[in-house]
């Protein structure tokens, strides 16, 4: 009862958070409510028996790269006037709710068809740190190699792209 | 001997031979350092007397032959075979070609030898005689070619040459369009010889192409295909023999040097048709409806000529009308069927035009390329040579007793009114009369009064001897040649006629002895009342008068060039820019087009759809999505 | 219930897209795209909590890292635009327009 | 050696090609290097000729199994249709590498590639084959036209190119119909000519694909009315490549109808002859009335071209042996003529800088060795007796009156027409006065007139003696028409399926 309870919770608070991103005109605002959305499936994580990636949540995506976020938008000190008006974004939302629902709709009836399971805690370390270690390292070694990689290319990417303004200057 | 009939290859090839040789030493020398003329005319006369001493030969050799085996053949090798048809290279002497060889070989060389003088100081002096050779060949050629496809290329080589010679001066547009003209009017009469040549082929050609086989033959061919092949082969004939509707090139190619127009505009090449109607004389006397129509577009075109011929003041467009009318003549000979009488005037219209074309040569080049009678007269004294065998000539011409032309033109007249087509007869001893005025209104301008422009005519001197003694050869054949067919009237043996039986089908009509004597009276008194006239015109020396009413109308040739350039040569030119202007573009082009633009404007409708945000994109994306999560939802339950 | 998270993940999901429609935000758009990246995180866990087999969790590292490239890369690219053009309007950047 | 001499034939120069594009060569070096490989191929083709039995079956096969899953084979072979149009493709060659100011290496490359794949579509004897050669041979085109043509080449290359790719890939579909019906029919897979030769097509797709192959030969040809790519493209290619085009790349789309139509698709040629036939006069007729109104020299030329395509296409199409051995013959005459004047012109554009028909005018006198030659191509191009024009035209035009008097009456009026515009444009450049451009115009050096004495003597050998050559196209054309006049029988096509039953069973 206690985990159904905080589903629901989180759940609600996360399709709320959701919401505000799409709907807060100021991305101050989107930002914070994406960052209940991220702590909320946090506590999903959680629940799904995902020690490890509950963990990392918090501390990468929560963390880290909502800071990074937060930080560029106050660096920009964006104003009221900087922001692009969005009149008929309304619209844009009626017309891809529209698009949308019939995808949504298919994807939970494939959903459906998939045999129902408790979420009960899964014992014997699943999703612990030194299990999910060894498949990562056994199993997926040569994509996180990759993985390694691309990071070190968005790296430097980061870096040209950032070092252009003065070239440019 | 007998290897006379490996000769018959050679004849052509002499002249061929120097017409390559001449031309490629003028080619490689004329810019640099030009050869003398005395090398060119030397070689260029080797070859034209070489065949005339070969065509001697054969025609010995020939003479020798029992009269009903008078033929060599030669093929010299397969020309060309398919299926079929089977062309061999071959080469045929019969009475009725080894006689134009002998002409064409001898007329041909003293051509060459008299143009040695006329084109003196020419600075294309090679180039000239390497297409008189090479017109020659082709002539001979025409005339040995032992079957249609043979002849025929001979009588495209002898219009290549002509378009060459007419065009010879190349610098002055009138004589190169002259040369087209008479080039394509020729093409047109080609295109008629090889339809027919065709349908020839398909009928009874495949038994050998060659004449003797299609002179067998030819009982089996149906009428229907045999008169439309005759009257395809006469469209050629028309048109290289300058018979009415395509007579109007020869006029205008006189544009050439006057020895080009004694050679082939007057006494070989055109008289090329009147030849190859006499060649398929078996298939002609099949079908006297088609000689008909031959014989009365002769006439025709004889009296339309003379008609013109009466106001013409270009001395060389005289004798070009006279041409004409005279070729008029010879078809209505072979029409009715008189071959052996039409060819019988070839040979003595070659000698007397000939004659007249090179005597108004030396006239021109006496008084300096001028051609114009009006500016002429009283040149008897100053060119005397010229005038007596000028005078011999243009008596021939008018058919006065005794000379040449009365012989042969009497005999035509006389045949047609034999078989029966009277009006041809009349017609023709109008045109008699008609041409012996024209002739002496010529003869009494240029020679005789006095002289109209005195100073041309202080210049004016008798040519040298290498023009004159071909002239003089030439009056002793006009005057003399219609002994060869001397009617039995005037107890002849038609010497020419019985020669050239075995090669030609006609059958001899008889009248009375009264009947042939009274025609022969009629058409005497004709020419006598023409030359009378023309004496009492022109005798005393008249002055040029205003052209008028139906002079002016026959000075300027019934307008025939005008309507002509107006019905087919600009409506032809208009076609061509309306084609390549308006249809190329827009209506043939037009599937392209139409393509071309319907991917233009397929693009620019679906232009609407590149908004240029990215997010328009993923929303065709996900409207993608969502149409095929639709059809994909059927699918599950 | 496994199928709820799905259909949680699945509602995440569609308001990432929804987000990334009607947004001419450049930070508003690219947070939806972390919101969309986030759903496909929770599906894989779902995923993997229902196998009870930990590649899910791998995956969701993965993802988690392209999250962090990704963020380096778009944030540097935004802070280009906002100095090129000195806006966040992502209608100002056109030029595939046909 | 020369067992393989087709396959060197075809590899030789597209080798080369590639090599020249790949090695630091200069553009003399090229130059030389493209000279040198044309003329082996020469001597191999004349090496060929001579060998030639002339019995009209394939001679020289080279036959391997290449996608056998699909009966596709590396197949080649000559036989009288394809031998003249490959002698006409290997003599004229090497002219183009000595005449021209030289160009850049990948201009030569192009070349001989194109003379690769052109003798590739030529040779081969499978239709996926050809067909793979068939689209090589447009590349060298475009890039030809496409980099080194004129000022306005870029629409004309996008012209020809598309054009003929839509015509190609027309051909592509009816060659898989084609396909798949031998497989149903028999049982297995081929490609081979001889093989697909015996099926029995009927029934709407038999009509269909026989008018996809014909559109895509039309538009190479090309045929009325598809030729309107051929002025723009044959006016913007360099001199060289419109020499290449009208001289042999238009020939392998009559060659091609030979070849791969007529044995396919009997029923359907015979029936739709009549049309084509009246395509092929009206195209003569309608090219030639526009070229008289041409202002510009080369485009006339290739009017005058297109006119002389359609009199060969309609001696393939008249279906008798005349005038289809016409036809095969006239395919190297025409090479010959008109190909090589575009090579003539080439020379006086480099001269003068222009080919305006207008601005020239008395070249005759400056340069009589030139005006001698081009006067002898021209006139070969008209058909005049004694020069290779003749005999083809002349077949033709027996064989069209056999066919039909009246398309014969029309096929003949090219003699007129073709004079009419041949002497206009000769009078206005060679004739008249000369002015201040044509006052200085240099007559041959002493290498162009010996490249060009070859070929002028080859127009008059074939003029005065065809048979050498006749003989060996003859046979085939013999054969060929046999099969038009008596298709295939039945029983022949019902034994095979028996005989691919077994050896489906063995599998």
């Amino acid at each position: 009862m206690f985990a159904e309870g905080l589903f629901i919770a989180f759940s609600a608070l996360s399709v709320l958070g959701a919401l505000g991103l799409v709907l807060f005109r100021h991305p101050m605002n989107g930002a914070m409510s994406l960052i209940v959305t991220m702590i909320s499936l946090a506590g999903l994580y959680a629940l799904l028996s995902a020690k490890l990636i509950f963990v990392l949540q918090l501390i990468v995506y929560a963390g880290a790269i909502m800071s990074l976020i937060l930080f560029i938008i106050m660096f920009l000190n964006i104003q009221d006037s900087d922001l692009p008006e969005e009149k008929g974004r309304f619209y844009y939302l009626l017309g891809g709710l529209v698009a949308i629902i019939p995808i949504a709709a298919f994807l939970i009836k494939l959903v459906k068809g998939i045999p129902a399971t408790e979420t009960t805690i899964v014992g014997n370390g699943f999703g612990g740190v030194k299990e999910v270690g060894l498949v990562l390292f056994q199993d997926w070694l040569l994509p996180f190699e990759i993985v390694s990689i691309l990071l070190l290319v968005a790296l430097v990417g980061a870096v040209v792209l950032a070092g252009k303004r003065r070239m440019i200057k | 001997m007998e290897h006379t009939a490996t000769y018959l290859g050679l004849i052509p090839l002499f002249p061929l031979i120097g017409a390559v040789v001449i031309g490629l030493l003028h080619m490689l020398t004329c810019k640099n350092n030009p050869l003398p003329e005395k090398l060119y005319g030397a070689l260029a006369c080797i070859g034209p007397l070489l065949s005339f001493f070969l065509a001697v030969v054969v025609f010995v050799h020939l003479k020798g032959m029992p009269a009903e085996q008078r033929f060599l053949v030669h093929n010299v090798f397969t020309w060309f075979a398919v299926g079929d048809l089977h062309i061999d290279m071959g080469f045929l002497a019969d009475p009725l070609s080894s006689l134009m060889l002998l002409f064409v070989t001898f007329i041909g060389s003293l051509i060459h030898i008299y143009s040695i003088g006329y084109m003196a100081k020419d600075q294309n002096f090679g180039k000239f005689f390497s297409y008189m050779n090479l017109f020659l060949g082709s002539m001979l050629i025409l005339v040995l070619g032992s079957g249609p496809v043979v002849m025929f290329v001979g009588w495209e080589g002898v219009g290549l040459c002509s378009y060459l010679l007419i065009s010879f001066w190349s610098e002055d547009t009138n004589n190169v369009l002259a040369g087209n003209k008479a080039f394509i009017v020729n093409r047109i009469g080609d295109l008629g010889f090889v339809l027919g040549m065709s349908y020839l082929f398909w009928a009874i050609g495949a038994g050998g192409f060659d004449y003797l086989s299609l002179k067998a033959n030819a009982p089996t061919i149906s009428p229907a295909i045999g008169i439309a092949v005759c009257l395809l082969l006469f469209v050629g004939a028309c048109g290289k023999s300058a018979q009415i509707p395509l007579y109007v090139w020869l006029p205008d190619a006189m544009a050439g040097p006057t020895p080009v127009s004694a050679l082939i505009h007057a006494a070989t090449m055109v008289t090329a048709g009147v030849y190859m109607v006499a060649r398929f004389s078996f298939l002609y006397s099949e079908f006297p409806v088609a000689g008909s129509v031959v014989a009365w577009v002769g006439i025709l075109t004889a009296l339309l000529s003379a008609i013109f011929g009466m106001f013409q003041k270009d001395i060389k467009k005289i004798l070009a009308y006279s041409t004409v009318s005279q070729l008029g003549y010879m078809f209505a000979g072979v029409g009715v069927a008189a071959y052996s009488a039409g060819i019988f005037h070839v040979f003595t219209h070659a000698f007397f035009k000939a004659l007249l074309f090179l005597g108004a040569g030396s006239v021109i080049y006496a008084l300096h390329h001028e051609q114009d009678i009006w500016k002429m007269g009283g040149l008897k004294e100053k060119l005397p040579t010229t005038y007596k065998t000028m005078l011999i000539g243009a008596l021939a011409l008018a058919g006065f007793p005794l000379f040449s032309g009365f012989f042969s033109k009497d005999e035509i007249l006389f045949s047609a009114l034999a078989t029966g087509h009277t009006g041809i007869w009349m017609i023709g001893v109008f045109v008699a009369g008609m041409t012996a005025y024209y002739t002496f209104r010529m003869i009494f301008l240029v020679f005789h009064g006095k002289p109209r422009v005195q100073k041309t005519f202080d210049h004016a001197h008798e040519p040298p001897a290498v023009m004159t003694i071909p002239l003089i050869i030439l009056a002793v054949g006009a005057a003399l040649a219609g002994v060869l067919n001397l009617p039995g009237i005037f107890g002849g043996k038609l010497i020419v006629s019985h020669w050239l039986a075995p090669s030609l089908i006609e059958h001899h009509p008889h009248m009375g002895i009264g009947a042939e004597v009274l025609a022969m009276i009629a058409s005497v008194v004709a020419v006598v009342i023409g030359i009378y006239i023309a004496f009492k015109k022109f005798g005393q020396g008249a002055e040029e008068p205003e052209f008028k009413g139906f002079a002016k109308f026959g000075y300027y040739k019934f307008y025939v060039d005008e309507i002509y350039n107006a019905v087919f040569v600009q409506p032809y030119k208009g076609f061509g820019s309306v084609i390549s202007r308006f249809i190329e573009p827009n209506v043939t082009d037009s599937h392209v087009r139409f393509s071309s633009w319907l991917y233009r404007k397929a693009g620019t409708a679906f232009k609407v759809f590149q908004v240029g945000y990215v997010r328009v994109y993923a929303i065709y994306m996900v409207i993608g999505l969502s149409l095929m999560s639709l059809f994909l939802s059927q699918s599950i339950n | 219930m496994i199928q709820d998270y799905l259909i949680l993940s699945v509602i995440l999901f569609s308001l990432g897209i929804l987000g990334v429609f009607s947004r001419r935000n450049v930070f508003a758009v690219f947070m939806s795209i972390e919101l969309m990246l986030n759903a496909a995180n929770l599906a894989f866990l779902a995923f993997s909590r229902l196998h009870e087999s930990m590649d899910g969790h791998v995956l969701a590292m993965m993802v988690m890292a392209v999250a962090a490239a990704e963020a380096a890369l778009a944030l540097a690219v935004v802070i280009l635009l906002h100095k090129h053009k000195g806006k966040l309007d992502t209608n100002v950047f056109s030029v595939l327009k046909g | 050696m020369f067992d393989y001499a087709l396959s060197f034939m075809i590899f030789l120069p597209i080798l080369a090609g590639l090599a020249l594009l790949l090695l630091p060569i200069q553009k003399e070096g090229a130059r030389i290097a493209g000279f040198i490989v044309s003329v082996a191929v020469l001597f191999l083709g004349i090496e060929l000729f001579i060998g030639f039995a002339g019995t009209g079956a394939m001679e020289y096969v080279e036959k391997r199994p290449w996608i056998e899953s699909l009966g596709i084979s590396y197949s080649l072979g000559v036989d009288g249709i394809s031998l003249l149009v490959l002698m006409a493709g290997s003599i004229l060659f090497p002219m183009v590498f000595t005449l021209f100011a030289p160009r850049s290496k990948g201009y030569y490359a192009n070349l001989l590639i194109a003379q690769g794949a052109m003798a590739g579509a030529i040779l081969s004897t499978d239709l996926v084959l050809f067909y793979i050669f068939w689209e090589i041979m447009l590349l060298p085109i475009f890039f030809m036209i496409g980099l080194y043509g004129g000022p306005n080449r870029l629409p004309a290359t996008i012209k020809i190119t598309i054009y003929t790719i839509a015509g190609s890939l027309l051909m592509l579909a009816a060659l898989v119909y084609v396909g798949v019906s031998y497989h149903n029919q028999f049982g297995q897979w081929s490609f081979d000519i001889v093989q697909l030769s015996q099926l029995n097509l009927s029934g709407g797709f038999a009509v269909l694909a026989f008018l996809m192959f014909m559109v895509a030969f039309a538009i190479k040809i090309p045929l009325f009315p598809f030729h309107t790519w051929l002025p723009d493209a044959y006016t913007e290619a360099p001199s060289a490549t419109t020499f290449v085009l009208s001289a042999i790349m238009a020939k392998i789309g009559v060659y091609g109808v030979i070849r791969f139509v007529v044995p396919v698709f009997e029923v359907e040629f015979a029936r739709f002859a009549l049309a084509l036939s009246l395509a092929g006069v009206v195209g003569m007729m309608y090219c030639g009335l526009a070229a008289i109104a041409q202002k510009d020299m080369k485009r006339m030329l290739a009017f005058s071209s297109a006119s002389h395509m359609g009199i060969i296409a309609l001696g393939v199409f008249c279906m008798n042996v005349q005038a289809l051995t016409g036809a095969l013959f006239q395919i190297a005459a025409h090479a010959t003529s008109t190909g090589v004047l575009f090579l003539f012109l080439g020379l006086m554009e480099e001269r003068m800088q222009t080919r305006n028909i207008e601005d020239l005018g008395g070249i005759a006198y400056r340069a009589p060795i030139f005006a001698t030659f081009f006067a002898i191509a021209m006139l070969a191009s008209v058909g005049l007796p004694g020069t290779s024009g003749f005999i083809g035209e002349f077949l033709i035009i027996l064989g069209a009156i056999k066919f039909s008097g009246f398309i014969g009456f029309l096929a003949g009026t090219s003699l007129i027409i073709g004079v009419c515009y041949m002497l206009w444009m000769f009078q206005r450049v060679f004739f008249e006065k000369s002015n201040s451009r044509t006052e200085e115009f240099q007559d041959f050096k002493l290498s162009e007139a010996l490249t060009f004495l070859p070929v002028i003597l080859l127009i008059l050998g074939m003029g005065i003696f065809p048979q050498p050559f006749l003989k060996r196209i003859e046979p085939t054309a013999l054969l060929q028409i046999a099969q038009l006049t008596n298709p295939p029988h039945h029983q022949l096509a019902d034994k095979t399926v028996l005989n691919s039953d077994q050896h489906n069973q063995k599998n």
